[in-house]
């Protein structure tokens, strides 16, 4: 018979609405407002999971998050793992299977384990499987580790979101502090944002049949939430769960299913000028012998799933406490007209208010639970009295309540302290570390009347047990039901000297799975303090750490997949060289750039050859538009470059320029550049594409900070120019065929100098640089003409076989003229003396930024690393860039290493750039790259092999 | 903090199933016994008689003494580098009159909260010949010390995705290939093969795979183990564990030397005291006037739930910042880069672990349904060039190991080499470019790029 | 159900980046530009000139397209003193326009500014982050509009697309 | 973190970009000795408490600006009597 534990009518069920699910592959039905857990309760499904170590039969225990037995793996389209099943809520073809266990949680083949339990206390691992070693063993543990299967997919459809969002006053928990909170607020103007993680708003109040004046409390909830709704101050999500709580008040959100069916889940950053934690309280667990059996259950969720889903897990119960709060689940489970064999209480005497809700009910004082029987489901609970009295009691469910617990999960992540309550023998929220305040039952108050005016309650009192400890004691009792943590466990860690509460958690692996402990961790350090026979508060909990509950990455990564991971930058000439064949790469500060330009069937080497025979006999051009590029304007720019570059910028005459290094004041290189004096007060300087934005920090960095007074305004204008460099010795036959009313000629437009004008009919700026070591000119137009120009260029260049050059030819023809490059030669170490480069470091200026510094370093002992140039002995010898020169080539400390080595069309050889040891006093001599299993020698020349002295460049 | 917990599902198989071991076992275990006459040994045997004794009769792992008034050398924090210090203090150099003084619980600061990653693919001449040594020495730590470190030399694969970063990575293979390291390239093939989950990436994604390295000394093990086995095996020589005691200040003599130091519990003389206190560092050295080029760092890892086995490798993805390893409980443990900004908040800042979580999603996209189960923070210092300091200081008697960002790799051959530092009074040679001299000419030791910030 | 916006990539504007001191500027200037948004990141307008307070000492005048030479006549950056920077920078930056009944949830989405009407008003102007990248954010009819620097275009126009999908 | 900017007010710290603890003033390097230099280049406070820092409000206005931030809790705090 379906659903034989369902009562005929109550709860917040929908009847109407049937569902069908499967559950270890045997079918069943539930109801529209059902959990998987209510379900398999109302079709009596007892035996639900197996234990993570013993394999042992286990059942559902709670209601909600802290579910620390029955954990689900749900397969098809909405496949995810080690989901608690008192979390999931049910709807149609739902399919879900247990985790760790094979082939079901009734027959588990895994359960031999069983046998061998005590063999394997806490930590046995670090005292076996050594020998021959680990990996011997590893594979078949690995194999039996990990729970559920991993996801094979992502999800299908749909996808995730994360957001931001502002308030005045964030709420956690729609319970009925929460929901209280969220009305003053709203009525008071506030923004307010008020998320709950369950399906629908009223926390403890679903569960119980309380009154507020006299009306249903749920009456009142639903009051609440209608008028929350009404107020447009006020955001309201269900199924959110507020799991983490960040620095500057900032807590994250994850939403299931919002109301856009295309959402799967959403996150939200919650920025909340004040935050209230109204996240109730959490039943914690009474620590006995197998007190795991299926069928054990939390008092709370036992009147959970009778007054919220309509159903009794059992059908004789007998109920175990050391607190009141029990007393109200009898009371309505006798109102449902449940048999309530027994209630045993603890304690020596039961407050008579407390006994006046269960008239007629066997309650006995001074009275534990010794032990249960029944592996596959409780058969009988053995009452022990105070004077060692035992009786078994009959019966098929055993509720049970150690106490609460308030919620204070997101109160320590925010760095808020803690106080061990003696009366309530709980820890309280004490010192706030940020703007929040935790109420209602989180804050320690338990019962409804402290909550609201008008509730009614029973008032909450305890006496604390850690542990039933008898003497005779057999068969485990349980701390952290899912991770297998018994009472032993612990033991056998103090003992073994692991007495920290962190000791012992790691030595026991007890709070450390995925419910993190949230029934049982205090039973531990309750367990921890008899044993040590000292205060909870000096033995203090570990540390809560986010996630409150798991939550998936997909909803923490957002939208940000795909083509949009990273940033990108194109200029307007990137679609035509997509669109012509390049192969694009990442060229930093996010810019895609063209690597080479492959014809048909040719592979990178052959472009490349190509392209550098065009530039060096021909013409190329490419599109320079990712330089970054800055304009300085003021009266004070000329000292400024003065101090950022390692060379006198302030003597250049407008129209002219100059190639500069700029340094860190402890010496190393940052970037190299080209600074143009615009006219008297404007100046124009280039950076390398990758450090362009470190620069900008670098001199606004020094204005502000170090160098206010001085007049200096720096304008980026990276995006405002674009250019084609046309490079090559037919560069000017180029340039006179776009037509240009500049004069071109090397005496009126020399090297180093700009023009403005007009080419092809395009405003534009034209420099004569050259990275290349050809003539060139870089033609600089507004983005807006930039495609235009570019295909004017290719049509003007047509004549003379012009090229688009990527940056692998850019690379071989700067490597052929010895230029350095950032990453390649300049790394870390190397100075500009180092590199050949004293020229650019001013002797006249008595303070630039890195001057000192560099001095210093050189004065150093250590014989420095400089820049050569290196020719392997067999012209058709690459050697692989970055591969090490050591001396004479053996197998020791290097003393250098090859920066670079190209094919060089002009030369026809590999030609390559090396830092070596004293390499500036070693021309001629011969090194020897040493690799894994081949020495090759190089003779060590000038780090030029094109063009030495610079007449092309100029001509 | 990662946790590597076996489960113990098929533990019955695995004794059942390797019937034709048992004979090395049992000769292994008893040259063990002979090696570690002092200490309760741990074995398989050793775990049966306690069974039936029901675990009442394990000894304690390490005493609680009394806090004695002198002693010839302070440790100052019982982390990783400090127990391994110390040991190798008494084992190597028969200084056993040793205190390591810890102010919270042993184990319990960065080594408490790494990811586990050891490995010794550097750049340099300075540093690959250091990780070599300790990869080497971590291997060899299970037996050494009685103690499963659980070692799992798994293999680190780099999954590169920019030039750049591929002409770095081939930079260090081939100086690595010197000092017999093993790096090696794989094609973007044999990247599937290596690791399947591996399904992001691809032609048209925003950064294609390229190819990978292959590090195959790589491993991961169990950090509480390291710290225990070393707590453990150095208590067992003689070095005293002092938990809960917090040093509140270095002494320095009349002649300047150091002298001793001040705790919560009581002055404490020592001639020569060693700081190995990761992000603390310049908290107590400024007691005693010196300062360092340190700065504390946070830097965040979090775990997944646990799942079967999908990853049998460390991954490591520097172009997209995040690398990961899954444990042997099935946990996939991740990190990312760390927040530039001073820190001793252990914490995780949101925006970061957005950065990693995105990148991961990106290559491993059937994570999206895999679920974040913990996160935490862990403080280090870094010195002002990025390379670790190890050096006695201009106060005599005081000795710092610093700087070691990622230093959990470093525990072995860092214990080592300071405990030569201590009872030589010279450096290691393994050690011998990371004194604090070399930033008396700016003489940086840069390792430039090393792999996603570890 | 999917976001209800509209997204327009606008096309190019006239715009002058402007630093210096307010009076050097104004004096420079004239009555070219609108009357001088004295509070930091917010804007005025008349003439079609819109002139937006983003930074310390720093402004940027907009117009339509067809104004930029009449506005780069008046402003001359090339000819103004030394204590003042003009520069043109019409290329620089790319409009976007997000308007709809649900344009505050895809701003949400891409940027962590405060869009409350009481923290943003009609004639704030600023700076922010946007989709990671350096943004202007500003109001417009019926929604917002923001610019980001011209070679992030395409980015944005992508990522835009996929949060309205 | 929420940073406070002079010109803008608070911002999300994405805004920023960290720009290292505020040092020394720069000594002059022609009269400095050797080691002062050295101290001041490569020695920064690290303290367990405030920290006088600098950030720069890259995505925002601009503004290079300097707080005083507590390294333990990352609050931003007034600046200790002492720095005054």
């Amino acid at each position: 018979m379906t659903q034989s534990n369902r009562h005929a009518s109550g709860g917040r069920i929908d009847r109407g609405q049937p569902l069908r699910f499967a559950f270890n592959g045997k079918s069943y039905e539930g109801f529209e407002g059902d959990t998987l857990a209510s379900a398999l309760v109302a079709n009596g499904v007892r035996v639900t999971a197996r234990s993570f170590k013993y394999h042992r039969p286990r059942g559902i225990v709670g209601h909600g998050p802290e579910e620390p037995a029955t954990l689900v793996e749900l397969e098809g389209e909405d496949a995810s793992g080690n989901r608690p099943a008192t979390t999931i809520p049910l709807r149609e073809g739902l399919r879900a299977r247990s985790v760790n266990c094979w082939p079901s949680p009734e027959f588990d083949l895994g359960g031999v384990n069983q046998l061998l339990g005590r063999f394997i206390p806490a930590g046995f691992y670090y005292k076996t499987f050594k020998w021959p070693n680990w990996h011997l063993f590893e594979p078949s543990i690995r194999k039996a580790a990990g729970l559920a299967a991993a996801p094979n997919n992502p999800p299908s459809s749909g996808h995730f979101e994360a957001r931001h969002a502002h308030t005045d006053v964030l709420i956690a928990g729609a319970g009925p502090a929460g929901l209280q909170a969220a009305l003053e607020a709203g009525r008071a103007g506030k923004r307010v944002f008020l998320a709950d993680e369950g399906t629908e708003a009223g926390g403890s109040l679903l569960n119980r049949n309380l009154t507020i004046n006299g009306q249903p409390a749920m009456g009142w909830v639903d009051d609440a939430v209608q008028e929350l709704r009404e107020m447009t101050n006020v955001t309201h999500l269900q199924k959110a769960t507020v799991w983490a709580y960040r620095e500057h008040n900032l807590l994250i959100v994850n939403e299931r299913n919002p109301e856009q069916d295309r959402i799967i889940e959403r996150s939200w950053r919650v920025r909340a000028g004040e935050v209230i934690i109204a996240t109730g309280a959490t039943e914690r667990a009474m620590v006995f012998s197998n007190n795991d059996r299926p069928g054990v259950m939390l008092a709370s969720s036992v009147q959970a799933y009778v007054n919220r889903w309509g159903v009794t897990p059992g059908k004789r119960l007998v109920l175990f406490t050391n607190n009141n709060s029990v007393y109200a689940v009898a009371s309505d489970l006798v109102a449902t007209g449940i048999r309530v064999e027994a209630i045993l209480d603890s304690r020596a005497t039961v407050p008579q208010a407390t006994l006046d809700m269960v008239p007629g009910l066997s309650v006995h004082a001074s009275t534990v639970v010794g032990d249960v029987r029944g592996r596959k489901g409780v058969k009988a609970a053995k009452a022990v009295s105070a004077t060692g009295v035992e009786s078994w009691i009959e019966c098929d469910v055993l509720a049970h309540s150690g106490g609460w617990n308030p919620t204070v999960h997101l109160w320590s992540q925010s760095r808020s302290s803690l106080q061990f309550d003696e009366r309530l023998a709980a820890f309280l929220p004490d010192q706030a570390a940020q703007n929040c305040t935790a109420i209602g039952a989180a804050a320690g108050h338990l019962a409804l009347d402290q909550i609201i005016e008008g509730g009614e309650d029973l008032a909450y009192e305890i006496e604390p047990l850690w542990r039933v400890d008898l003497p005779d004691q057999r068969g485990k009792a349980f701390l952290d039901i899912q991770n297998d943590v018994s009472v032993s466990d612990v033991h056998l860690a103090l003992r073994e000297g692991y007495d920290n509460v962190e000791h012992v958690k790691r030595y026991t692996t007890g709070g450390m799975g995925i419910d993190q402990g949230k029934t049982g961790n205090i039973n531990i350090i309750g367990t921890v303090a008899m044993q040590k026979g000292v205060p909870l508060q000096e033995v203090g909990t570990t540390t809560f750490r986010s996630p409150y509950t798991p939550v998936s990455f997909g909803a923490i990564g957002g939208l940000r997949e795909g083509s949009v991971l990273f940033p990108y930058r194109h200029t307007p000439v990137t679609q035509w060289n997509e669109d012509n064949g390049a192969v694009m790469y990442e060229a930093g500060a996010r810019w895609r750039r063209p690597g080479y330009f492959p014809d048909q069937g040719e592979g990178l080497q052959e472009a490349v050859n190509r392209e550098c025979r065009a530039v060096r006999e021909g013409v190329g051009v490419y599109d320079g538009s990712p330089l970054g590029t800055f304009e300085l304007k003021g009266r004070d720019v000329p000292q400024f470059l003065d101090f950022v570059y390692s060379n006198v910028m302030s003597s250049l005459t407008p129209g002219n320029g100059r190639y500069g290094l700029m340094l860190s004041d402890d010496g190393l290189i940052l970037d190299d550049g080209v600074v143009f004096r615009l006219d008297d007060h404007r100046w124009l300087v280039s950076t390398s594409t990758g450090h362009a934005d470190a620069m900008n920090q670098h001199m606004e960095k020094l204005l502000q900070t170090e160098f206010p007074d001085w007049q200096v305004m720096i304008t980026t204008v990276t995006s405002q120019w674009n250019n084609a460099t046309i490079c090559g010795p037919r560069a000017r036959d180029v340039m006179q065929a776009l037509g240009t009313d500049i004069d071109l000629s090397p005496e009126a437009f020399p090297f180093m100098s700009f023009r403005d004008g007009t080419v092809a009919g395009f405003p534009a700026r034209v420099v004569r640089v050259s990275f290349t070591g050809e003539l060139s000119f870089e033609v600089n137009v507004a983005p807006r003409h930039m495609a235009a120009l570019w295909d004017k260029v290719l049509e003007a260049g047509e004549p003379f076989g012009i090229l688009p050059v990527g940056s692998e030819s850019s690379h071989v023809l700067r490597v052929e003229k010895g230029f350095l490059s950032l990453g390649h030669e300049v790394d870390g170490t190397a100075d500009a003396y180092d590199l050949g480069m004293g020229w650019v470091m001013s002797k006249k200026k008595t303070d630039y930024l890195g001057k000192r510094s560099i001095l210093l370093r050189r004065e150093g002992a250590s014989t420095r690393r400089e820049l050569v140039g290196i020719l392997p002995d067999d012209p058709n010898k690459q050697v692989p860039e970055g591969a090490p020169l050591t001396p004479g080539g053996r197998k020791e400390a290097t003393e250098g290493l090859v920066t670079a080595c190209v094919w060089s069309v002009v030369n026809d050889r590999w030609v390559g750039l090396a830092l070596l040891q004293g390499g500036h006093g070693r021309h001629g001599e011969t090194a020897h790259v040493r690799l894994k299993d081949e020495v090759i020698p190089v003779k060590i020349t000038k780090p030029v092999f094109h063009d030495p002295d610079g007449n092309l460049l100029r001509s | 903090m990662c946790s590597c917990i076996p489960s113990y599902k098929s533990i019955w198989v695995i004794l059942q199933g390797r019937c034709a071991l048992v004979k090395k076992l049992i000769d292994g275990t008893y040259l063990l016994m002979n090696a570690m006459a002092t200490m309760q040994n741990y074995s398989v045997f050793s775990l049966a008689r306690n069974a039936f004794s029901g675990h009442r009769n394990w000894p304690l792992a390490w005493r609680s003494p009394p806090l004695k008034d002198q002693y010839d050398v302070v440790v100052i924090g019982a982390g990783g580098h400090g127990l391994a210090t110390a040991y190798y203090l008494a084992k190597e150099f028969g200084i056993k009159d040793v205190a390591v003084l810890e102010r919270g619980w042993l184990g319990g600061g960065n080594i408490a909260r790494n990811t586990v990653t050891i490995r010794s693919n550097y750049m340099r001449d300075e540093s690959i010949p250091f990780y070599v040594k300790s990869v080497a020495m971590y291997e060899g730590l299970t037996h050494e010390l009685n103690f499963n470190m659980m070692h799992s030399k798994r293999t680190m694969v780099d999954v590169v995705q920019t030039w750049p970063k591929l002409r770095e990575l081939r930079r260090r293979q081939l100086v690595m290939d010197i000092y017999g390291s093993t790096y090696e390239q794989i094609s973007v093939n044999e990247l599937h093969q290596r690791i399947p989950a591996l399904t992001g990436g691809g032609p048209d994604a925003r950064l294609p795979v390229i190819c990978g390295m292959v590090h195959t000394d790589a491993g991961v093990n169990r950090h509480d183990a390291v710290a225990w086995g070393y707590a453990r095996a150095a208590d067992a020589l003689g070095v005293e564990i002092h938990q809960q005691t917090a040093v509140q200040s270095l002494i320095r003599g009349t002649d300047g030397n150091i002298s001793g130091i001040e705790t919560n519990r009581g002055t404490v003389r020592a001639k020569k005291v060693v700081v190995a206190v990761s992000g603390h560092t310049t908290t107590l050295t400024e007691t005693a006037g010196l300062k360092l080029p340190l700065r504390t760092m946070n830097l965040t890892a979090f775990v997944s739930e646990p799942v079967q086995p999908l990853v049998d490798v460390i991954v490591n993805c520097p172009d997209s910042g995040f690398y990961f390893s899954q444990s042997d409980k099935g946990e996939m443990v991740i990190g990312g880069a760390p927040d530039m900004g001073q820190s001793f908040r252990r914490d995780i800042k949101q925006n970061v672990f957005e950065d990693t979580v995105t990148a991961m999603l990106s290559l491993f996209p059937s994570f999206k349904k895999l679920k974040l189960m913990r996160q935490w923070g862990g403080h280090l210092d870094i010195a002002h060039d990025a390379s670790p300091i190890m050096d006695q200081t201009e106060i005599p008697g005081l000795f710092v190991t610093a700087g070691w960002w990622g230093g959990y790799k470093a525990i072995p051959a860092g214990g080592l080499t300071l405990a030569y530092l201590v009872a030589k009074e010279e450096p290691h040679p393994l050690m011998s470019s990371f004194t604090l001299n070399r930033f008396r000419h700016l003489d940086f030791v840069m390792e430039a790029g090393t792999t996603t910030a570890r | 159900m999917s976001y209800d916006v509209e997204i327009v990539r606008q096309g190019l504007n006239a715009l002058f980046d402007l630093k210096g001191k307010p009076a050097a500027i104004q004096s420079w200037a004239g009555d070219v530009l609108p009357t001088w948004p004295e509070r930091p990141n917010s804007r005025s307008g008349q003439d079609a000139v819109e002139l937006y307070h983003i930074g310390r000492n720093h402004w940027i005048a907009r117009a339509a397209l067809d104004q930029e030479v009449k506005l780069g006549e008046h402003l001359r950056p090339t000819d103004c003193p030394a204590d003042i920077s003009i520069v043109q920078v019409s290329d620089t930056l790319t409009f976007f326009r997000v308007t709809g009944p649900h344009a505050d949830e895809v701003m949400s989405i891409a940027c962590p500014l405060d869009f409350h009407e009481t923290e943003f008003s009609e004639d704030a102007v600023t700076y922010s982050e946007l989709f990671s990248l350096k943004a202007l954010v500003m109001r417009c009819k019926g929604g917002f509009e923001f610019a980001v620097e011209q070679s992030f275009g395409d980015m944005v126009e992508d990522y835009l697309s996929r949060a309205t999908a | 973190m929420l940073i406070p900017c002079p010109f803008c007010g608070e911002r999300s710290e994405s805004e920023f970009i960290y720009g290292g603890p505020v040092g020394a003033d720069r000594p002059d390097p022609n009269t400095v000795s050797d080691a002062e230099w050295v101290e001041y280049l490569t020695v920064a406070p690290n303290p367990l408490g405030p920290v006088h820092e600098r950030w720069w409000h890259a995505r925002g206005c601009g503004e290079w600006l300097a707080i005083w931030r507590d390294t333990r809790t990352h609050d931003i705090v007034e600046a200790p009597d002492d720095s005054k």
